[in-house]
């Protein structure tokens, strides 16, 4: 199963803080995931912009990766300290 | 020891047992950041973290910081959920044999907490709810130390 | 406020108070100093005021801080008379807005401390009992702020 | 009366911490006081070294002045902070 984390403002974005699922028919690679949930959640393309990070397993990632549909996601916006 | 705690905590408790426990230290400095009212403007404060990563990064932090000076003990506690006004955010304290190490450690620390650090802050007051972007006064600060 | 005293005094319960009364500043910076035993050399610390003078010189480093940064509130704790190695000799807190302003006011009031503040010293230890004189690096770290 | 302070190791060269005393006989300025107390406590001229500095009624004092008998006086070993 694939465990989603969504941090500070993009929980209000996709209505929840996280989920778990399988990987959907077909989504193999993060950034097909991105766009899936893109759609699925009507994240208005939140997920998308520059300043979201993308971490796998607690990595971050910068260029785009295969699922093996066993993975923590997490999409991260702009930390600002504390 | 870092701690990042969802529950209010006593400062001067923590600092009580930190120096209890170096009293060899020549120097201990401290910072203790608390939530500002800024004019009446917020209400409360709320801060979440990434459980594993914001740990990590700060553990990082500090390992940085021993290897730039000599550290007697370094600790690290930061609040996380909602907090009001006048409430402990974040406490850092450092030991060091001189005093200079124990104050740039601190100062060092704080910088990375309040720039870098993985957290993602929201604040509630009288003009609702935001979430709150990093100033620029703070990423000046931490640049200080790349040098 | 400034105190000097001969009696051992508890930091911690020093700093709960000023930070009871400070819930409004955003930032808290403290230094204590403790005796040091130099691996096992120093047995004692002895230190000597000249009362009057010596509390008018830190109320006059007190007061070029808060003309020079944004300060809430200053606290300096000093210790005069014979410390044992551990004991808390100097307690320095400020509390400000900004944690900047908190940092460089702490590290400043404890340059004056350290360096040019009325205290005479005196140690004993495995060497006898000897009265110091500063060192060097305590000069150079208190010249950072004549620019 | 003249009450005098001597501070760090000049408490050990004068042998005392402090001492009141009325202005000997034709004692009239700190110099000549100086003197004075360099002959009655044997202090070698401790009170002459450039590095010990002079405070009359608290007040640091760069020159020779008058004393009209009613002074606290002190006498400073290089201060080495705390």
């Amino acid at each position: 199963m694939i465990k989603i984390l969504y941090f500070g403002r993009l929980r209000e974005n996709a209505g929840r803080r996280e989920e778990t699922l399988a990987l959907p028919d077909g989504i193999v690679t993060i950034s097909s995931l991105k766009q899936w949930l893109n759609t699925e959640h009507e994240l208005d393309g939140a997920l998308d912009d520059p300043s979201v990070k993308t971490m796998v397993n607690q990595m971050l990632i910068h260029d785009d990766i295969d699922l093996s549909g066993n993975e923590e996601i997490g999409f991260l916006p702009p930390v600002g300290g504390g | 020891m870092i701690k990042i705690t969802d529950i209010s905590f006593n400062p001067t408790a923590e600092l009580e047992a930190f120096t209890n426990a170096n009293r060899d230290a020549g120097a201990i400095t401290s910072f203790l950041g608390q939530v500002r009212d800024e004019d009446g403007c917020v209400n409360e404060l709320y801060l979440e973290q990434y459980p594993g990563v914001t740990e990590a990064g700060i553990a990082d932090a500090v390992s940085k910081a021993k290897a730039r000076w000599s550290l007697t003990s370094v600790m690290v506690i930061h609040r996380t959920g909602a907090m009001g006004v006048g409430e402990a955010i974040v406490f850092v304290v450092t030991a060091a044999k001189h005093r200079r190490a124990a104050f740039l450690a601190c100062d060092y620390l704080m910088d990375y907490l309040k720039t870098e650090a993985v957290f993602w802050k929201r604040q509630k007051g009288t003009n609702g709810t935001e979430w709150i972007e990093p100033r620029s006064e703070d990423y000046k600060d931490n640049k200080r130390w790349s040098t």
